[in-house]
């Protein structure tokens, strides 16, 4: 059985979205995403578990081989991120109920749940993969569902916002398109492994010159890297809080994937680092991102915004690893990838239980909500420990390194901006506990109690988790070293 | 016979004590240390435990004459805090306070740099709380500038591990040495927690802001493991020597102004350090240990100074020395035991600081470094003035100011009784101080040359004050505030930056073109263009997003095409 | 070092005038015994100014007074008023961008 | 549009054809040009017309939309069904070969048809959601 998961994987979701639009309003529809978020959980694992025994899975879909047909290819790279998404679908979903239940209006919430098994039908689909072509379908599914998603936010910027996001969403994948494009004409072949073993031949020539700018813009944008951001703290602040927490922790991480994945696997490192040199770029947009987008993060007022900044300057992060095309800072790109997923899942829903709860996620409604929800607020400053990098925590795992990375690589400028943001990081996080811990509440206020437990228990694993990778870090840095040498010995 | 690490045994105690309430909680939280105590003091020199963990082999655990010296004290430090805070304590401080002391004790058995800088950023970070605990708009600040501070010193010395690991292929934390930029990164760090001139203003600035109780732990764990990592780390740096010797003087200039008391102390804290500083830069056995010696010491008449001020400031709110006054009268015990610690800071014969800080004395004499000797005797001169007299004179006798408080509660008398029965216990009999020093030790304290020549400085100082005083030349003590290193950042910096934003825009006003550009480059970068109506914080238009994606495109292209 | 309007309270020790007076004699008495043992003693010295006839002694008074004398001196450059720092964090227009120490400070700014 | 009489009744006249023509060409996809996308398109522009001319409220009589939502979620569940039906007859998924041992050609035959009428029906149905949603706005 464990030969037809790959497609099983994709199939639950993609066949439970249409089921919940038919069970129509209730709350069946919830029960129903739940368990497929659940099971498409279990199949993660048992991929995870499988590719890292007995090595990569290839799956052909229609029992067409490749490079005719389209296949599912799962290293250790993309069994590591479907993890990711699976377990924060999973975990998200678990917290839904409630917090869906005070922010969509009845008549939608079966839409609501259908958007989001197709939003993580899109993603698992982009990560399982092996065709460059696909890859800008799945893409697709993602994106529209995404839109659909945060535009379903109830204040009504969510609109705009949502509009926004549709906008650059749809200039990045028709970037990404048209680069497919351009090397579907070089090479005559979508399947990676195949564009692979054909690109270095036609390396020189314009045409896949173009393409590669047109696929670092294009994807660039679907991850928000710096400068290319600007949608993402709004799309992020006026959707949905469940939305915020699942994409936040989701969407820019597998665009990080599907860059990472072209680079080294289709483009290859002797392309895109000798040849044209492009850590450079993606070095310091990262190092610019890290320390702006922090420091941006200080100043905003509203939770979820703080945390949007933040999440562009920890894109930042796996960026400068990425860019660093060695062992170490790919390690440490991969790995970040994962826990920052974890963390930022962990904060967004302290911030879904807060709008649960006082109604807002600006920082005036954090005040005195460290007496008021105590388990709550004490998850959020975990959490934010790993955003700052205190050891212990998943954060530290990830910068020790990236920071060991740039030491090698001699990028002494780069420790340095990696160490700041971390005060950075130090300052903003402080600002959400300043706030919680000692501001009081306004006295005519209602008075607010704890979060419900169908929410806190999901965060606290997701916290729990950052602490537990923290110290043991055996199991994630070994996959994420695992899928490093993957890449860089696979076609160097 | 024991491998139990105690920092363990603090930090469960510190789980075990967040769940309960009242008077179990002040018990339990006493217990802590004794329990520990209990194994710790079986715990034998050479036993190791060694972790691989990140490809590396690391040390958690590492047991020898020098750490195990700092883990008694610790204890008893630990202690005698926790005893202080049976009435004045709360959880939050209880817990932290645990977690603190386990951190130290983590730090001083740490065999390997990452699990230092573990326990580096774990002092920091529970340490903070017991700032905050104060609950001031003041201390808020205040911790949060100590917070900044500590996780700096954190950083850099994660950074000068990393760098050490590369020079020298090593983790282990042993003999460091300034030869590499590691090592300089590693010393800087320390240096930041050791209260370094130009790097001490966070003690100065953070001690006095603590809750009564919060302080006299402060005072008893982060400048002493940096002293103990000075010690193992960087033996016998001359460097040490000079930044020992300004460290010794440079405070008590600082401590005959200032007015708040337990700023006092923290001054003459840096100063003591000063003394510690100089013996670790000596480097010879008599100097090492004397150092040691006087971390030890210090822990001890310094909580125990400390903690009397802490009861002033418990029973009359503040310690401001021009406020108080006559204290000795519904104060007797604490007057007492804040004597025998000043006594004991000022070494006088028969009290604990005389027989360690003697060593370092002697030590210094012996290299014949001359300059530095003087230095010292100033510094053991300006100590007995601004510590020895002062505080007592000011707090508890001088004019009356009227006040009629409670005496310190039962808790805080023992506390400080214990300490005070210390301080003259180890100055009487300090051959049980010297038989657990880490280097074998040669010395004889009482001497007839050496008391009478201590006595006489001592006195001599004291008729200085006295003449001083009755001649009213001596400064009086003003509600006022102290200009120190502190400035630089808390009103230099932002006035600079105020400054620059003036000028750029009075510029602005006038100019156009060049200096436009140049001055609304300059104000971008400023704090409001970041915020949510700012450059970076704000929607952007649709468009301008595209334009970027245009940008980005193109500088692509011209990057490949120039490769 | 008298309470004179508390009549009706305990006299202290310190209270009475006389009692200081002792105290301040036996310093004096004190010092100059300390001062003449230089005599009857042979000190160990290690160092040629040690020789100096009541070299601690000295070294102590004059460096005490010039240590006094020097920080009233520079109290007159450093001292400011009590709440010297409060008025300042409070009079800044919402702090200053992170990134330099004094970025702490925004930690502790409401907006 | 209630008194343009020659658009009602020309409408009226073209809808079978319409409609017939959306079927051959979502029948005759597996041969000739056509397919479910076009062919869902086509059916649902004989729709959109309808409600064009007899405005949208009568047109949500002949169609309503708890009737869309249906039809959109069966495509794609008869879509992804087929592919796990070949899954269960032990073939890769949508391996059309696996429908039908004994003449895969069959198998073949019938796979594309069934996948194709799933693609035709949720393209239509898509199509006459976005109509509905834009005509709604439009009256309210």
């Amino acid at each position: 059985m464990i030969a037809e998961h790959p497609v099983i994987q994709i199939l639950i979701p993609l066949l439970g979205a249409p089921l919940c639009v038919l069970t129509g309003r209730g709350v069946l529809a919830y029960w129903l995403a739940l368990a497929c978020s659940l099971a498409s959980l279990f199949v993660a694992t048992r991929l995870l578990a499988t590719v890292m025994a007995t090595g990569p899975i290839v799956y052909e879909l229609g029992g067409w081989a490749a490079p005719w047909g389209i296949e599912y290819r799962i290293g250790p790279l993309n069994s590591f991120v479907l993890l990711l998404v699976a377990l924060l679908g999973a975990m998200v979903m678990l917290a839904a109920k409630k917090s869906v239940e005070s922010e969509i209006p009845g008549d939608r919430r079966h839409f609501f749940y259908a958007a989001m098994l197709l939003c993580q039908t899109g993603l698992l689909g982009i990560t399982i993969t092996g065709d460059a072509f696909n890859v800008f379908v799945f893409l697709e599914i993602a994106a529209l569902s995404s839109y659909v998603l945060i535009a379903m936010g109830h204040q009504r910027r969510a609109l705009y916002a949502s509009y926004q996001y549709l906008i650059m969403g749809t200039i990045g994948s028709t970037f990404i398109l048209i680069s497919i494009g351009l090397l579907y004409q070089m090479t005559g072949t979508l399947n990676m492994a195949d564009l692979a073993a054909r690109l270095p031949a036609v390396g020189d020539t314009r045409t896949v010159l173009v393409s590669f700018a047109f696929f670092m813009v294009g994807v660039s944008l679907k991850m928000a890297l710096f400068p290319l951001h600007m949608w993402l703290p709004n799309a992020y602040t006026y959707a949905p809080s469940i939305v915020s927490a699942f994409l936040a922790s989701t969407a820019t991480k597998v665009a990080v994937y599907v860059m990472i994945r072209f680079l080294f696997s289709i483009y290859g490192p002797a392309f895109a680092f000798d040849r044209i040199g492009v850590s450079q770029i993606l070095g310091s947009l990262a190092l610019v991102g890290i320390v702006i987008m922090s420091a941006a993060a200080i100043f905003q007022n509203n939770v979820k915004r703080l945390l949007a900044y933040s999440s562009v300057a920890q894109i930042g992060y796996i960026v400068l690893g990425i860019s660093f095309a060695s062992e170490n800072g790919l390690t440490g790109g991969i790995v970040h990838l994962f826990n920052h997923g974890l963390m930022k899942g962990a904060l967004f829903l302290v911030v879904a239980a807060v709008v649960y709860r006082v109604g807002s996620s600006d920082l005036n409604a954090f005040r005195g909500l460290g007496r008021a929800m105590p388990v709550t607020m004490f998850l959020f400053v975990l959490g934010g420990l790993g955003m700052i990098g205190v050891p212990l925590t998943v954060g530290f795992i990830s910068k020790w390194y990236l920071i060991l990375a740039a030491i090698e690589t001699g990028h002494w400028l780069a420790v340095a901006l990696v160490l700041l943001s971390s005060l950075l990081a130090v300052i903003y996080v402080w600002r959400v506990v300043e706030f919680a811990y000692f501001q009081p509440r306004d006295r005519d206020s209602d008075p607010v109690g704890e979060a419900p437990l169908s929410m806190l228990v999901p965060t606290a694993i997701l916290v729990l988790a950052t602490i537990v990778f923290g110290i043991n870090t055996e199991w994630t840095v070994g996959v994420a070293r695992a899928a490093a040498v993957f890449l860089l010995g696979g076609h160097a | 016979m024991s491998n139990l690490h105690p920092a363990l045994v603090f930090f469960a105690g510190a789980l075990l004590v967040a769940m309960l309430r009242g008077r179990a909680q002040a018990l339990v939280a006493l217990l802590v240390p004794i329990v520990s105590a209990w194994s710790a003091f079986q715990l034998t020199a050479g036993t190791e435990i060694t972790l691989s963990i990140f490809d590396y082999e690391l040390m958690p655990f590492r047991v020898d004459r020098l750490s195990l010296l700092f883990n008694y004290l610790f204890h008893i430090a630990a202690f005698l805090a926790l005893l202080f805070a049976w009435e004045a304590g709360d959880r939050l401080q209880r817990v932290s306070g645990l977690l603190y002391a386990g951190s130290a004790l983590l730090a001083v058995f740490a065999g390997d740099l990452i699990t230092l800088f573990v326990a580096w950023e774990l002092l920091a970070v529970t340490s903070v709380f017991l700032i905050w605990a104060r609950g001031t708009e003041r201390a808020n600040r205040s911790g949060m500038r100590y917070l900044i501070v500590q996780i700096l010193s954190g950083v850099i010395l994660l950074a000068g591990a990393i760098l050490h690991l590369r020079e020298t292929g090593s983790l282990a934390f042993n003999e460091i040495g300034i030869a590499t930029l590691g090592g300089k990164l590693i010393l800087l760090a320390l240096g930041i927690k050791a209260a370094f001139p130009f790097l001490h203003s966070w003690l100065v600035d953070a001690y006095p802001e603590a809750t009564p109780v919060g302080t006299v732990f402060l005072s008893s764990f982060t400048t002493k493991v940096a002293v103990y990592a000075l010690a193992r780390g960087f033996a016998g740096e001359p460097i040490l020597v000079i930044v020992g010797g300004a460290m010794a003087a440079f405070p008590i200039f600082f401590a005959v102004i200032e007015n708040d008391l337990r700023r006092v102390l923290g001054y003459s804290m840096i100063n003591q350090i000063g003394f510690m500083v100089v013996g670790v830069g000596i480097g010879t056995d008599l100097a090492l240990n004397g150092a040691v010696a006087h971390a030890f010491n210090d822990v001890l008449f310094k909580g125990v100074l400390m903690m009397s001020m802490g009861a002033v400031l418990y029973r009359v709110g503040h310690v401001n020395g021009s406020d108080l006054g006559g204290l000795y009268k519904s104060m007797p015990f604490t007057t007492v035991f804040c004597c025998v610690g000043a006594a004991s800071i000022s070494a006088f014969p028969l009290f604990s600081g005389f027989v360690s800080k003697s060593m370092v004395v002697a030590a210094v004499l012996h290299e014949h470094h001359i300059v530095v000797w003087m230095i010292l005797l100033f510094a053991s001169a300006g100590v007995f003035h601004h510590a020895g007299i002062k505080i007592p004179f000011f707090a508890f006798f001088s004019h009356d100011s009227g006040l009629r408080v409670k005496e310190a509660p039962k808790s805080m008398l023992f506390a400080m009784g214990i300490g005070a029965v210390l301080c003259i216990g180890i100055g009487c009999f300090p051959q049980f101080l010297y038989a657990r020093l880490p280097w074998p030790v040669d010395y004889v304290p009482y001497t007839g040359t050496h008391v009478l020549t201590q006595m006489q400085i001592l006195f001599f100082s004291a008729l200085a004050f006295t003449w001083l005083k009755l001649t009213h030349l001596y400064p009086p003590e003003l509600r006022a505030v102290h200009l120190d290193i502190d400035w630089l950042y808390r009103r230099a910096l932002p006035a600079t930056a105020r400054g620059v934003a003036m000028v750029a825009e009075r510029v602005r006003l006038f100019g156009a073109g060049l200096a436009l550009s140049f001055v609304s480059g300059l104000q971008q970068a400023g704090r409001h263009h970041l915020g949510p109506d700012g450059i970076f914080g704000r929607t952007w238009a649709t468009g301008s997003i595209a334009v970027w994606v245009a940008i980005l495109l193109v500088i692509y292209l011209i990057f490949e095409y120039g490769a | 070092m008298m309470s004179e309007n508390r009549p009706n309270e305990k006299q202290y020790w310190f209270d009475q005038p006389k009692n200081v007076k002792l105290i301040l004699r036996g310093l004096y008495v004190t010092c100059a015994g300390l001062f003449l043992a230089d005599f009857f003693y042979h000190r160990h010295v290690d160092e040629p100014m040690e020789k100096i006839f009541g070299f601690y002694g000295i070294y102590g008074f004059v460096s005490c007074v010039i240590l006094v004398l020097a920080a009233k001196e520079m109290r007159k450059l450093l001292i400011r008023k009590d709440d010297y720092y409060d008025s300042a964090e409070d009079g800044m227009p919402g702090g200053n961008a992170g990134g330099n120490p004094g970025g702490s400070k925004s930690g502790g700014d409401a907006p | 549009m209630r008194h343009h009489s020659i658009l009602r009744a020309v409408t009226k006249f073209f809808l079978p054809y319409i409609l017939l023509f959306g079927l051959y060409t979502q029948f005759h996809g597996d041969y000739g040009p056509g397919g479910g996308f076009q062919a869902g398109v086509i059916f649902a522009a004989a729709i959109v017309l309808y409600g064009l001319i007899f405005t949208p409220r009568i047109a949500r009589k002949v169609i309503p939309y708890r009737a869309v939502y249906i039809f959109m979620s069966l495509g794609i569940l008869l879509y992804a069904g087929v592919g796990v039906a070949t899954l269960f007859m032990g073939g890769n998924y949508l391996d059309y070969n696996a429908l039908n041992h004994h003449h895969p050609v069959h198998g073949q035959h019938l796979g594309i048809l069934l996948v194709e009428l799933g693609v035709g029906i949720t393209v239509a149905a898509v199509v006459i959601c976005i109509y509905y949603a834009f005509a709604d706005r439009l009256e309210s």
